[in-house]
């Protein structure tokens, strides 16, 4: 079995390093092929290994030793257990559809084996972040997907800085470098999260840390619950760390799909399911996660309501739906939210993918306003928005509506109502946002005309490829009773009390009767074709929402402007002005004094002879007193 | 009648001192060294160093002033010195305080009494005594000394005696560089 | 009785006498000769202390002395006369090559 | 081989001295076959170093004065071991790369002479000795800047002179002290800095020795506020020069903390904790904002420098074999990471006699190869777990984080900071469209340039993934070193915070 996690991890990387070789030479088919054959033979490991852990419990292995210093030992220590098996079988499912679409999507691009050497690598460093059985481990995957997300943002590096009114995002290579500074932040707390255990337990081991728990002091459990959450926060881009997020869109979009929507943003989430015995035994920092989880749930979707820009709108929604996930986790419905998880990684990797689609037609025109009337020419591409759309907005039976509803469910059940209230509003909004974009890209009236695009539908292959994702999507939510009781082998079970079984159907209802609501709304608004309304558009809400609530701005002017200026005044006025300057004032000193005192070297013997007495003089004076002291 | 000696030459030699540095007329100041010196050795028959007192008439008055009025055959020994003298207040003070403090650093040990003789010799006359002495403790720092004269007297030779005919000053600019011994005026 | 203190103190004010002779001068011949009274002062210092310890090291000390005197006039005077051939003066003042 | 220290330090200066009689046209290949025999010497002394034992190898001994007990004294131990390797490394790749045509000769010379020099201090026991090389290895130096340097050549090789001249001087009155008090002691003379390891010193007299010997080694370090020579050597500098200075020269202050500093003084370097790291702290964080601050690419990456020394500084006064073994190990990886940064701007420059980043953008599309190694090597200067800047930065910070949380968290916004200039260099000139004609027909690495980088890539990523064989000699030194100090400290305060790994205590 040992063998089958190695295939499964080291995989990809032959992959990435075998693309690398071809990085600089032009587009050559045999990259896309051979790292999708690769992640395809890695998804076949994590389906066999699925399997093994069902039967036979966790599979564990240690590849050799990486740091030792001091007490410290850091190995590459790798287990699958429950937890892990599922996320690599949902990573690498979604990555072998992404890197199949690649193929056609990239097809055009100059740097497609470039491409496929970091999509490879990417999924490597996710491997390694959900196989990984000690914190440090899961640190490289971490920092690893920072940088495969780095890379892949600013793909296209080419693109020259624009103002935040033509693109809110400026250019690639600067979402990229938001998002790894923003994604370093957090790392910083996950790291102090990391010394904690280190110097309060002896080892970085997930097993020896959990076996520790009950001996720790619960203040400096909460500090590490939250350091640790700080970590998850950035990487999940929960509010404040949130803006880089949508930025990342700049990435080409099966990038979207993969890195950010259905794997690496779903980090933090993994890693708070993975801490869940710490998180259990620190339950005001858990319930602080679920209202903060709920918090960005209804926050992100009042931003997808407004957004124009296609890939925007979807990641706006995969924040909230990571709100939701982390609601879930926080309530300490565990399993739920690594079920809502993986659900939305099918849907919501398919949605992208159907943007891409989009966006492939329509020549990288991502500006919803623009298009309409779509489905005549990409019927495909609709069907499967249209199910992921239907499967994000929770309505049965798709996978959206079992892990949401369970979601809602818990949240009465734990009779956090304002938790239950808040995620039922954020339904309804995300039911409308969804088809408002659907409905905005494919009905109505077919603007795009006006801009002379000539839309036309993917190759046949890149749409059968996405027919995983997409039957994954409409069937998902019937495993989920199989799903419970295999994750809850690791995973603490959550029950529902008596009472909330009674009355779930009701609940079901209206869940359901919401996100009809939204959909319907959304139909008779934007379904025959779109209808501006100034009045409506230049109002302060509507603007606040347009502008993200004016955070991008507000860190703009906030941080990263005085960052700079202070800076700047710190090289010019403290380190040029004050230390140098010092330094030099003292060398100066010495030099004018010098300067001064050279013009006693006058030539004249007889000065020489005076200053010799003085001198005389000074020297006696000094022994007199010396001696009379001592 | 020690004492009498004493304050006698003293002050003659402070006198003629002063003569020798104070006057401008060379030949003044010379005569009255040469006196001083005289009187000097005076008083190194009175603390008992008669041979040392010998020495310093031969040698000075002797040799030393008789160098010195060769030597002045050479300058311009008629005319007064012609001195710019700026701020002799200050040298004066300068002066003075390093008397005082030569005094007070001179006999400091000997009012501490705590200098002890080393060489003492008893039972010989002065001249007998150094010469023991001399031949015996310092034989090399003698002879080194003896080699020093020699040295010296060399020196003295072909420095002064070095193109003895032509006068420098009047020399070519163009061949300048061979005898300047490096003091070029600056131009 | 005169005691060692006066010869010391006689030697100090001739001492200061030849100083301020040398600090005074210009003339190089003159500086020569005030060299002399400072190093006869010395003398009498020395040899004023050999006698009053009955120890004869003071004295051979000034015999030194006299050596070296009179070599450094040999070499001085020689010195003086090229220079003076040079430079057709002896002022200190006309001199000033050493300017730094 | 029993004298292979001598020979280490030797071979180059004769081998320079031979030098003089090779012909101009020949004179690199003969430099660089001289380093890379230094070199594999420096590898077989490696091999054949005995990693599981903590205490000097190789040692050799020959009386030099023996009335004052100075001696020639050369030994190698896990610590200084990698040190040296990593110069002889650092010249001969160095070597390889360098582009400089004028006086070359002069400057092979010159290189095997700085060699000797850094080798020497890494191995000299003797303090005298140590010294000796110490000063030396101001003099090569001052050459390279002086006479290949940019337009202020002279200036900045005369303040980097003067300025880390005079630390060393306080440093010698300190080291002079020393050796008067072990004869105060003993009664006999020693410059032997293994017997001064046995001094047991009243507290206020450590104190004092230590701020004699900071002196010397802060601003070799250096550290803020001795730092401002180091920006104007690194901007006059040539490549060459540069790679070396950063590489090898300042780890000589770092080295010298824990050579001398910690064993020698224990209780003081512990009560001089507090005030060394908010020195070391104000150097990462505000050096790293003025790195920000550059326009010029070599000055952004010699401002990293600093700031980066900042967290080896706090891992050396981490106390415990983690921070300490840590911060040995960061010593290497900066030597690798900032030698092969400095190496590519050095392409660039001699291609465009600019190094300002707003001459520059877009150059990933024109030159793609040159666009890899810089990324790589950014991201090993930023600390990225598998590459080799990640072990060091977190073994410091995670040896830190038991003296002080705080602090560590300060010191900890390095990741943030750094990335934050590094990037921002990386998509000033690599990214974005090509603006500047000049830049287009821009020429991508060449074979000579890549013998020079591609070992230190794979360097960078071996260490990165693999570092043990590395680490664990470093770590069995520091064990020893750090138990001995444990042993030594006299204060419960110093014993409280000098903490011996228990696996040492076990044996």
């Amino acid at each position: 079995m040992e063998n089958l996690l190695y295939i499964a991890l080291f995989a990809p990387l032959v992959g990435s390093l075998f693309a690398a070789l071809f990085g600089m030479t032009p587009k050559n088919l045999i990259t896309g092929f051979v790292t999708s054959g690769l992640l395809f033979i890695s998804w076949l490991a994590s389906v066999l290994l699925l399997i093994h852990v069902l039967s036979h419990g966790t599979v564990s292995a240690n590849m050799m030793e990486w740091i030792g210093a001091g007490d410290l030992t850091i190995d590459f220590g790798f287990a699958v257990d429950a937890i892990t098996a599922v996320m690599m079988v949902v990573v690498t499912t979604v990555s072998t559809v992404v890197h199949i679409y690649s193929i056609g999507y990239m097809d055009h691009d100059k740097g497609f084996n470039r491409f496929f050497s970091y999509l490879s690598a990417f999924v490597f460093s996710m491997m390694i972040l959900v196989m990984s059985d000690n914190f440090a481990g899961l640190f490289i995957g971490w920092e690893g997907v920072g940088v495969c997300s780095w890379l892949l943002i600013g793909f296209w590096y080419h693109k020259a800085d624009v103002g935040t009114d033509v693109n809110p995002s400026i250019s690639p290579s600067w979402a990229a470098n938001e998002a790894f500074i923003m994604n370093r932040i957090a790392d910083l707390g996950m790291l102090v999260g990391i010394f904690l255990i280190y110097w309060n337990v002896g080892s970085l081991n997930y097993n020896v840390f959990f076996d520790a728990i009950p001996s720790l002091d619960n203040g400096l459990l909460t500090s590490i619950g939250i350091a640790l959450f700080i970590g998850a926060m950035g990487k999940s881009a929960q509010f404040p760390l949130h803006t880089w997020l949508a930025d990342a869109m700049e990435g080409p979009t099966p990038v979207s799909a993969l890195i950010h929507a259905a794997t690496m943003v779903t980090a933090g989430v993994y890693l708070v399911i993975r801490a869940n015995p710490l998180y259990d035994a620190i339950p005001n920092v858990a319930i602080f996660i679920a209202y903060l989880g709920t918090f960005v749930a209804i926050f992100a979707a009042s931003m997808a309501l407004v957004n124009r820009d296609l890939k925007r709108i979807i990641a706006y929604s995969t924040l909230s739906q990571l709100g939701y996930m982390f609601a879930a986790a926080g309530l300490g419905a565990y399993w739920v939210a690594l079920f809502h998880l993986a659900a939305h990684a099918f849907f919501k990797a398919l949605l992208f993918l159907g943007a891409g689609n989009v966006m492939h037609a329509m020549h990288d025109e991502l500006d919803i306003f623009k298009m309409g009337g779509l489905k005549k020419v990409m019927g495909g591409t609709y069907l499967y928005m249209g199910l992921a759309s239907l499967a994000l907005a929770g309505i049965f039976p798709l996978a959206g509506f079992f892990s949401k509803d369970t979601i809602l469910e818990v949240a009465i059940n734990e009779d956090t109502y304002i938790i239950w209230f808040t995620l039922w509003v954020t339904a309804g909004l995300t039911a409308f946002y969804s088809f408002r974009q659907v409905f905005l890209t494919f009905s109505g009236n077919e603007r795009y005309k006006e801009i002379g695009a000539h839309p036309h539908e993917m190759p046949t292959f890149v749409l059968v490829a996405m027919a995983p994702l997409a039957i994954l999507a409409v069937i998902f939510g019937f495993f989920m009773e199989p799903f419970n009781e295999f994750v809850t082998t690791i995973l603490p079970s959550y029950e529902m009390s008596h009472e909330t079984h009674h009355i779930a159907w009701f609940f079901i209802i209206i869940t359901t009767l919401i996100a009809l609501s939204g959909i319907f709304y959304a139909y008779k608004k934007y379904a025959s074709g779109l209808i501006r309304d100034k009045e409506l558009e230049s109002s302060f809400v509507y603007r606040l929402l347009t502008n993200q609530y004016y955070i991008p701005a507000l860190y703009n002017n906030v941080i990263a402007k005085p960052y700079k200026e202070i800076s700047d005044m710190l090289w010019n006025k403290v380190d040029m002005k004050i230390v140098d300057t010092t330094v030099d004032g003292i060398a100066h000193f010495f030099f004018n004094n010098g300067d001064r005192t050279r013009r006693m070297q006058s030539g004249n013997l007889s000065h020489y002879l005076n200053w010799m007495g003085f001198g005389a003089v000074a020297l006696m004076l000094f022994a007199v007193i010396a001696s009379m002291i001592g | 009648m020690e004492q009498i000696a004493f304050y006698i030459f003293s002050v003659l030699t402070i006198g003629l001192f002063l003569v020798t540095v104070l006057s401008s007329n060379v030949l003044y100041a010379m005569t009255s060294l040469a006196a001083g010196m005289v009187i000097i050795s005076g008083l190194f028959f009175l603390v008992g160093a008669d041979f040392l007192g010998v020495v310093q008439l031969v040698v000075y008055v002797g040799a030393i002033m008789a160098l010195y009025s060769f030597g002045m055959m050479f300058f311009d020994a008629t005319k007064d010195i012609k001195e710019k003298n700026t701020n002799s207040y200050l040298v004066f003070a300068l002066g003075g305080m390093i008397a005082v403090m030569f005094v007070v650093i001179f006999s400091a040990p000997v009012i501490g009494e705590n200098i002890q003789a080393t060489y003492f010799v008893t039972g010989a006359t002065n001249p007998q005594a150094v010469g023991l002495i001399l031949f015996t403790k310092y034989l090399i720092p003698f002879e080194v000394a003896a080699i020093m004269l020699l040295v010296a007297m060399i020196a003295g030779i072909i420095l002064a005696g070095k193109k003895m005919d032509d006068s420098l000053t009047t020399r070519d600019e163009n061949h300048e560089e061979d005898t300047t011994f490096g003091l070029k005026d600056e131009k | 009785m005169i005691g060692l203190n006066e010869y010391l103190i006689l030697s100090g004010i001739l001492f200061s006498i030849g100083l301020v002779g040398v600090l005074r001068r210009k003339n190089l011949l003159m500086l020569f000769f005030a060299t002399e009274i400072m190093l006869n002062s010395a003398n009498i210092a020395f040899a004023a202390i050999s006698g009053h310890y009955g120890d004869l090291s003071g004295q051979m000390f000034a015999f030194f002395i006299i050596a070296v005197a009179a070599s450094e006039v040999a070499v001085g005077l020689g010195l003086l006369i090229v220079l003076y051939k040079k430079q057709g003066t002896l002022d200190l003042d006309n001199l000033a090559v050493m300017k730094g | 081989m029993d004298n292979i220290l001598s020979i280490l330090i030797f071979f180059p200066a004769f081998a320079g001295v031979l030098g003089f009689i090779v012909d101009k046209n020949s004179a690199r290949a003969y430099g660089i076959s001289v380093a890379s025999i230094e070199f594999l010497l420096a590898v077989w002394l490696w091999m054949s170093f005995d990693g599981s034992n903590g205490s000097m190898q190789f040692v050799e001994m020959l009386p030099l004065v023996p009335d004052f007990g100075i001696s020639y004294y050369l030994g190698v131990d896990g610590i200084s071991l990698f040190i040296v390797v990593m110069a002889t490394l650092m010249i001969l790749l160095g070597m390889i790369g360098m582009s400089i045509e004028k006086d070359i000769k002069n400057m092979i010379i010159s290189l095997l002479f700085l060699e000797m020099t850094m080798v020497g201090v890494f191995l000299a026991l003797d303090a005298v000795i140590f010294y000796l090389f110490w000063e030396l290895s101001l003099v090569p130096m001052l050459y390279i800047i002086g006479a290949w340097g940019g337009p202020k050549r002279v200036y900045a090789s005369i303040k980097f002179f003067l300025y880390t001249f005079i630390g060393s001087l306080i440093m010698l009155v300190g080291m002079l002290f020393l050796a008067y008090l072990y004869h105060d002691v003993t009664g006999t003379w020693s410059f032997a800095i293994t017997d001064w390891y046995a001094l047991v010193l009243p507290i206020e007299t450590q104190i004092w020795l230590f701020i004699a010997f900071f002196f010397g080694f802060a601003i070799k370090v250096p550290m803020f506020p001795f730092h401002t020579w180091l920006p104007y050597a690194h901007g006059q500098a040539p490549t060459i020069g540069s790679v070396i200075l950063a590489a090898v020269l300042l780890k000589m202050g770092t080295y010298g903390f824990i050579r001398f500093s910690l064993p020698i003084l224990p209780d003081a370097s512990v009560y001089m904790i507090t005030p060394v790291a908010i020195l070391a702290l104000i150097m990462v964080v505000y050096t790293a904002m003025i790195a920000y601050a550059q326009k010029d690419m070599k000055q952004v990456i010699a401002y990293s420098s600093v700031s980066h020394m900042g967290i080896i500084m706090l891992g050396v006064f981490a106390m415990n074999s983690e921070g300490i073994s840590g911060s040995i190990f960061l010593m290497l990886s900066h030597g690798v990471v900032s030698g092969a940064l400095f190496m590519l701007v050095g392409v660039i420059y001699d291609r465009r006699h600019t190094k300002m980043m707003s001459e520059f953008g877009g150059l990933a599309s024109i030159m793609p190869k040159y666009a890899v190694i810089f990324g790589i090597m950014l991201m090993a200067s930023v600390g990225l777990p598998l590459t080799i800047g990640f072990v060091g930065e977190f073994l410091v910070l995670l040896g830190f984080y038991n003296i002080s949380p705080i602090m560590t968290i300060i010191a900890g916004s390095t990741i943030i900071l750094g990335a934050v200039y590094m990037l921002s260099l990386y998509k000033k000139t690599f990214f974005g469209e090509v603006t500047n004609d000049e830049n287009k027909g821009l020429k991508d690495l060449n074979s000579r340039e890549m013998y020079s980088l591609v070992p230190l890539v794979l360097i960078v990523v071996w260490l990165g993934v693999y570092p043990k064989p590395i680490l664990e000699p470093i770590d069995n030194s520091v064990k020893s070193l750090v138990s001995f100090m444990d042993k030594k400290a006299q204060t419960q305060e110093a014993k409280d915070i000098i903490v011996s790994p228990k696996k040492e205590e076990g044996k």
